[in-house]
């Protein structure tokens, strides 16, 4: 039955990726000054974490993905 | 580390050995040049002398390597040897690098590699076509099968088992793939390889893909055709014929297939005369590779022929028939799938009428 | 590392020592994506072997169900973040709630997968065609990591419960978050090749 | 050069000695203890694989033999191979020289998780037992690579399960052996021992730990594929349903090259080893060695296809890997050339470790020729998937590798176990096999250009001769390893005991007494320049005992 509702699931899943993606990005500024080994790994998933959020973005407006 | 004056470093010893290094060298690099390749694996196709020339390539500049490196190997170790009355742990040269040595050993190599580079550059598409090359020349399909080779020719209907006919001179394409009858995973198809060494080319005949060779026969003879990829037991037994004939014995042979394909009803084989003994000889030579001349338990790829008519617990052949000389005949005539393998039929077995005769004779001695 | 030797163990040696499996977890993490890397290799090479893709019979998997379970992903990898600032800043509740938190949309991405696989792909079996071979192959291995790092998870917050981690000495949470945050980048890796690509 | 203050390593303090003999001597977490485990199981495989081989020549004796039936024929030649590459040469390299030396060498007391150091060793008995209990069910039988779709067909599989479980195990020991080194390398060197001060064979296990961790996790995932495959049908490989099979040849080469990359490297390393000690020279082009293996390293990953040349590849990508297979010569010919230069103006003791080493520069020269020669496309036509191929193999891997493995036997067996081998022994040992090697893989490549293709049970009665002449031969050179064994028992009963440094070598191993304690140093060493400068003081402070740089003979 969610694949009756595409609309609403385009909605949920482009607010979640705003807010995620912005969450993300202020986490990576907090991060940024951090010099050891972890905090440049963490830094790098962060960046990596805003892509996936920006690929859904681009996904609920429809510009990528072909649904059939 | 500064280098001291520069002459005592190489001494007159060392130059003598070069010398002689050198000497040994030319001998063999001279020896690679006039090696006389032809006799012993006669280059039978277009493409084998290119090939030749770029092994003689790389075994012409190896040579001088391999005797310098083993030369000094032996001259260091016996000039160097630590003499019994130096002290025990008297210490050799300090010098550890010298860049203009290091730099010319990386050079000279690499600028081999590159000559060898292109020299190999020049040649693959002689035999390896890209897909628009030689579209005029003649195309032949060979279709790897478990343990032979099916060759179709343009304009015959029946294909040729095993046996390759080619007229010399004339440029051929062959398209090579390997297919079976049956399709499930436990008896589809596998990887064969199509090698003519007398040709140099191989290439294998993977399920599912096409890979045209191409090469243009250019001396008469009968050379072998080798599976060189591991296709299963029958692998060491998988080798076919490359018959290179003069232009009027191939239409002879060409017209007598076409004229074999239009009357399909041959007479049945008469079983009258079969000689056991001749059977088994056969029977070793051919049939060993996937059945046991014991009780049918005793499997390979196909069950054992001891008891084969008057089995009380297998009657009927793979094919369904009572277990009668005549039904055992038509197998040996036509070919048959069994459950882990398929028999080639006569042709491709390359048994005459009076073989299939001599074998089943042989075939009822067992008990 | 139990509570009770945590004293026994000098400050700088543990220092040292958590250096050390620091850089063997990334090593670990390194050779988990070339795992993933030959599975992708492999997709990508059936994916231009075959004529036809998705091959016939099969229709892409369907896009935005994905989109709301990456989103659910992801979301999970901010809120372990958070944790860990909790844990940093020594606020014990912060991470607390904020582990519970990641656990919970870990779950939530997995529920959503195992609702995909029953319910979106009919014709999509795993012995069916190479679509099915490395889709399900891929997902489900990355799937199977997704549990692991929710039991992870679980673990590390228990352990959290009894007092072993404190502020400065966390390697454990710090590991549970690398491989959290190696999770969520996988899947933005798959969410890109399988519902957009 | 000055002292400066140097900060210990904070975990410099020494651990309380293992107390039950279990924790001695089985689930042992000390590094040596460890790598004489690797040595015994991967020795003992050594043997079981040579069997099966000498039971391959029997069979291959005759162009028409009846000895081993062909499916059995099969099954040794697989196993051999399998066992050979995953239960010997990668286990002895990786894991017993480099647990032995590496760690002593770069002056720490254990390498950096010696739990996971015993897991990864005690993965390879287990690994052992699944990959020859396939022989049972009828182990797999296309040779060590299992191209699918051969490997998948009944009657020939049904223990592919067995045979992919067994180097899926060993694969897993490898990655995490290679994991354990490479953090070892990088974070616990002695204070003062920068990367050039590091001896050469650590760099060689130091980039073979990197090739292990990124190349083995590539073949677990392959065989967990082919296992797949095999188990539930799922389709990579099967061409009815869409699969590829050269799929597989690309994923199982991408691991198998950095592989036999991981099987010489060590050697290379060993060989850097012995060459300085027994010419009393410094090693000629030092970063030459160092910087051209970490070449190798990453080149390796890059030729694997060259093992395809005759599987339908694109023209660019023949190109591609053909020249990349150049490139990746040149780093080895300058390691070559810079250690034959090495020899040059030393004071040479021709003992047994340098016997191996001049066997091993000789033989794996020539194997690097003829791998020139398969890199070019043309001539790989002729010469694929022939007995070309199986002489060439065997030069660099029974040539390099396991002239490598000896010469470091004979030159660390005073370290390990504080007992000399005897001399005369070793060089009857050494020129058995030198000789006898040659004589059983010289005449292959001749056999391989004339035509007779690999992995056959029968063959032309035209080569009948030369299969003869090498199956004698090879008897010979399989009785030679018994003159070691019973070399390494004499020396176990009779053998003078060696001091700390027998040989008057100088990297950090020979500065602690031998065998060595459990925690090699009392206290850390501090190093202050590279250990190959004969002539000079040793460059070592902070060392507890006096230091015996005289050899013993």
């Amino acid at each position: 039955m969610l694949e009756s509702i595409p609309t609403e699931l385009r909605i949920i899943a482009f607010i979640g990726a705003v807010i995620v993606a912005v969450v993300a990005l202020v986490a990576l500024r907090g991060e940024w000054p951090k010099t050891r080994l972890e905090d440049h790994v963490t830094k790098i998933m962060m960046v990596l974490l805003t892509v996936g959020c920006i690929e859904v973005m681009l996904v609920a407006i429809g510009t990528i993905g072909r649904v059939k | 580390m500064k280098l001291e004056q520069r002459e005592p470093l190489l001494d007159s010893g060392f130059w003598r050995a070069v010398a002689v290094m050198t000497v040994i060298s030319i001998v063999l690099m001279v020896g690679v040049v006039v090696f006389p390749v032809e006799k012993y694996l006669p280059e039978a196709a277009n493409i084998s002398k290119p090939i030749d020339d770029l092994f003689k390539f790389c075994a012409f500049f190896g040579a001088p390597i391999f005797v310098f490196i083993n030369g000094f190997l032996l001259y260091f170790s016996i000039r160097y040897r630590r003499r019994p009355d130096e002290p025990i742990d008297a210490v050799g040269s300090e010098i550890h690098e010298h860049h203009g040595l290091e730099v010319t050993w990386t050079i000279i190599p690499s600028l081999l590699m590159i000559v060898l580079a292109v020299l190999s550059y020049l040649v693959i598409p002689m035999y390896y076509p890209t897909n628009q090359a030689f579209a005029s020349a003649v195309t032949l399909e060979a279709i790897g099968h478990k343990f032979y080779y099916e060759f179709r020719y343009p304009g015959l209907k029946q294909s040729v088992m095993n046996e390759l006919h080619l007229p010399i001179g004339v440029p051929v394409t062959v398209d090579l793939t390997s297919a079976e009858d049956e399709q499930d995973v436990h008896n589809g198809a596998v990887i064969h390889s199509f090698w003519v060494p007398e040709f140099r080319v191989k290439q294998d005949m993977i399920p599912g893909i096409v890979i045209p060779i191409h090469f243009t026969p250019s001396e008469i003879g009968m050379y072998r055709i080798v599976c060189s990829e591991f296709c299963g037991l029958g692998h060491s037994h998988m080798w076919g014929k490359v018959i290179v004939q003069t232009r009027a014995e191939f239409d002879a042979w060409y017209a007598d297939q076409q004229r074999a394909a239009a009357s399909p009803i041959a007479a049945p084989l008469s079983l009258a005369g079969g000689n056991p003994s001749a059977g088994q000889t056969i029977f070793n030579a051919k049939c060993t590779v996937c059945h046991n001349a014991a009780p049918f338990a005793q499997r390979k790829v196909g069950p054992g022929l001891a008891q084969l008519f008057d089995d009380p617990d297998h009657p009927d052949l793979v094919t369904g028939k009572k277990a009668t000389p005549d039904n055992v005949a038509d197998i040996l005539e036509h070919g048959a799938h069994g459950d882990m393998g398929v028999m080639p039929n006569m042709q491709a077995n390359g048994l005459t009428p009076k073989d299939v005769a001599d074998l089943v004779a042989y075939l009822r001695t067992l008990r | 590392m139990a509570a009770a030797n945590a004293h026994a163990v000098s400050d700088a040696e543990y220092a040292e020592v958590s250096g050390h499996r620091l850089l063997g977890f990334l090593f670990f993490l390194i050779s988990d994506c070339v795992i993933f890397g030959n599975f992708i290799f492999s997709y990508l090479y059936l994916r231009n072997a075959a004529p036809l893709w998705p091959p016939v019979g099969i229709e892409r998997p369907y896009l935005y169900l994905a989109a709301v379970n990456s989103i659910v992903l992801f979301g999970s990898g901010a809120t372990m973040h958070y944790a860990m600032e909790g844990m940093r800043h020594d606020r014990r509740s912060q991470f607390i709630g904020y582990t519970l938190a990641t656990i919970v949309l870990g779950s939530m991405f997995l529920g959503g997968q195992a609702y995909e696989y029953t319910h979106l792909l009919p014709h999509t079996t795993w012995a069916g065609t190479t679509f099915g071979a490395s889709f399900y192959t891929l997902t489900g291995l990355h799937g199977f990591h997704v549990f692991i790092g929710v039991i992870f998870l679980i673990v590390v917050l228990l352990q959290t419960l009894r007092g072993t981690y404190t502020q400065e000495r966390h390697f454990g949470l710090t590991a549970a978050t690398l491989y959290w945050h190696f999770v969520d980048v996988i899947w933005v890796a798959l969410f890109f090749l399988f519902y957009i690509y | 050069m000055s002292v400066t203050h140097v900060e210990l390593p904070a975990s410099s303090h020494i651990h309380p000695p293992p107390d039950t003999f279990i924790k001695k001597y089985v689930f042992s977490l000390d590094h040596k203890v460890i790598a004489i485990q690797y040595f015994i199981t991967a020795g003992l495989f050594l043997v079981f694989a040579g069997l099966l081989a000498e039971l391959m020549r029997v069979q291959l004796m005759g162009p028409n033999n009846h000895v081993l039936s062909v499916a059995v024929f099969n099954q040794a030649y697989s196993l051999h191979g399998t066992a050979m590459v995953w239960l010997v040469g990668i286990p002895i390299v990786t894991g017993a020289f480099g647990n032995l030396i590496m760690p002593v060498q770069i002056g720490a007391r254990d390498v950096a998780f010696p739990w996971l150091n015993m897991l990864s060793f005690w993965m390879l008995p287990v690994a052992g037992i699944l990959v020859f209990a396939s022989l049972l069910f009828g182990a797999p039988q296309a040779g060590w690579t299992e191209y699918p779709p051969v490997s998948l067909q009944l009657p020939l599989g049904e223990s592919l399960s067995l045979w992919c479980a067994g180097v899926f195990v060993i694969g897993v020991s490898s990655t995490i052996t290679g994991l354990n080194f490479l953090v070892t390398i990088v974070k616990m060197r002695a204070p003062g021992m920068t990367y050039t001060r590091m001896p050469l064979f650590v760099w060689a296990t130091g980039v073979t730990a990197f090739l292990s961790m990124i190349a083995t996790a590539n073949l677990s995932a392959a065989l967990a594929g082919l296992f797949i495959q095999h188990n539930f049908g799922v389709p990579f490989y099967d061409v009815t349903r869409g699969g590829a099979p050269v799929l597989w040849q690309h994923v199982f080469w991408f691991y198998s090259h950095p592989a036999v990359y991981i099987l010489i490297l060590p050697a290379f390393g060993i060989v850097s080893e012995v060459i300085p000690t027994f010419v009393r020279r410094p090693i000629f082009g030092y970063k030459a060695i160092a910087y051209s293996s970490a070449a190798i390293g990453l080149l390796s990953f890059m030729v694997w296809a060259h093992h395809m040349f005759t599987s339908g590849l694109q023209h660019w990508e023949q190109l591609f890997f053909m020249l990349l297979t150049m490139v990746i010569a040149v780093p080895t010919g300058i390691k070559i050339f810079s250690w034959v230069t090495t020899l040059w103006r030393g004071k040479i003791r021709l003992d047994s470790p340098l016997l191996f080493v001049l066997g091993f520069l000789s033989t794996f020269t020539l194997g690097g020729i003829t791998g020139v020669m398969l890199a070019s496309v043309p001539a790989d036509a002729q010469e694929h998937a022939s007995y070309f191929v199986v002489a060439h193999i065997h030069y660099v891997l029974f040539g390099g590798t396991i002239f490598g493995i000896f010469a470091g036997l004979y030159y660390w067996w005073p370290k390990m176990t504080g007992r000399m081998l005897d001399e005369r022994l070793g060089k009857w040992h050494f020129w058995l096999m030198y000789i006898f090697f040659n004589l059983t893989f010289l005449p292959m490549h001749w056999a391989g250009l004339m035509g007779m293709p690999r992995r056959v049970a029968t063959y032309d009665p035209m080569f009948a001769g030369t299969n003869l002449f090498v199956s004698i031969s090879s008897f010979v050179l399989a009785a030679s390893i018994l003159i070691f064994i019973y070399n390494a028992y004499r020396s176990a009963r009779y053998g003078e005991p060696a001091g700390p440094n027998p040989w008057g070598a100088r990297t950090l191993e020979w500065m602690i007494p031998s065998p060595m304690p459990y925690y090699n140093f009392r206290d850390v060493p501090i190093v202050l320049s590279g250990p190959y400068d004969y002539g000079k003081p040793l460059p070592y402070a902070n060392i507890s005992q006096d230091l015996a740089m005289t050899p013993v003979r």
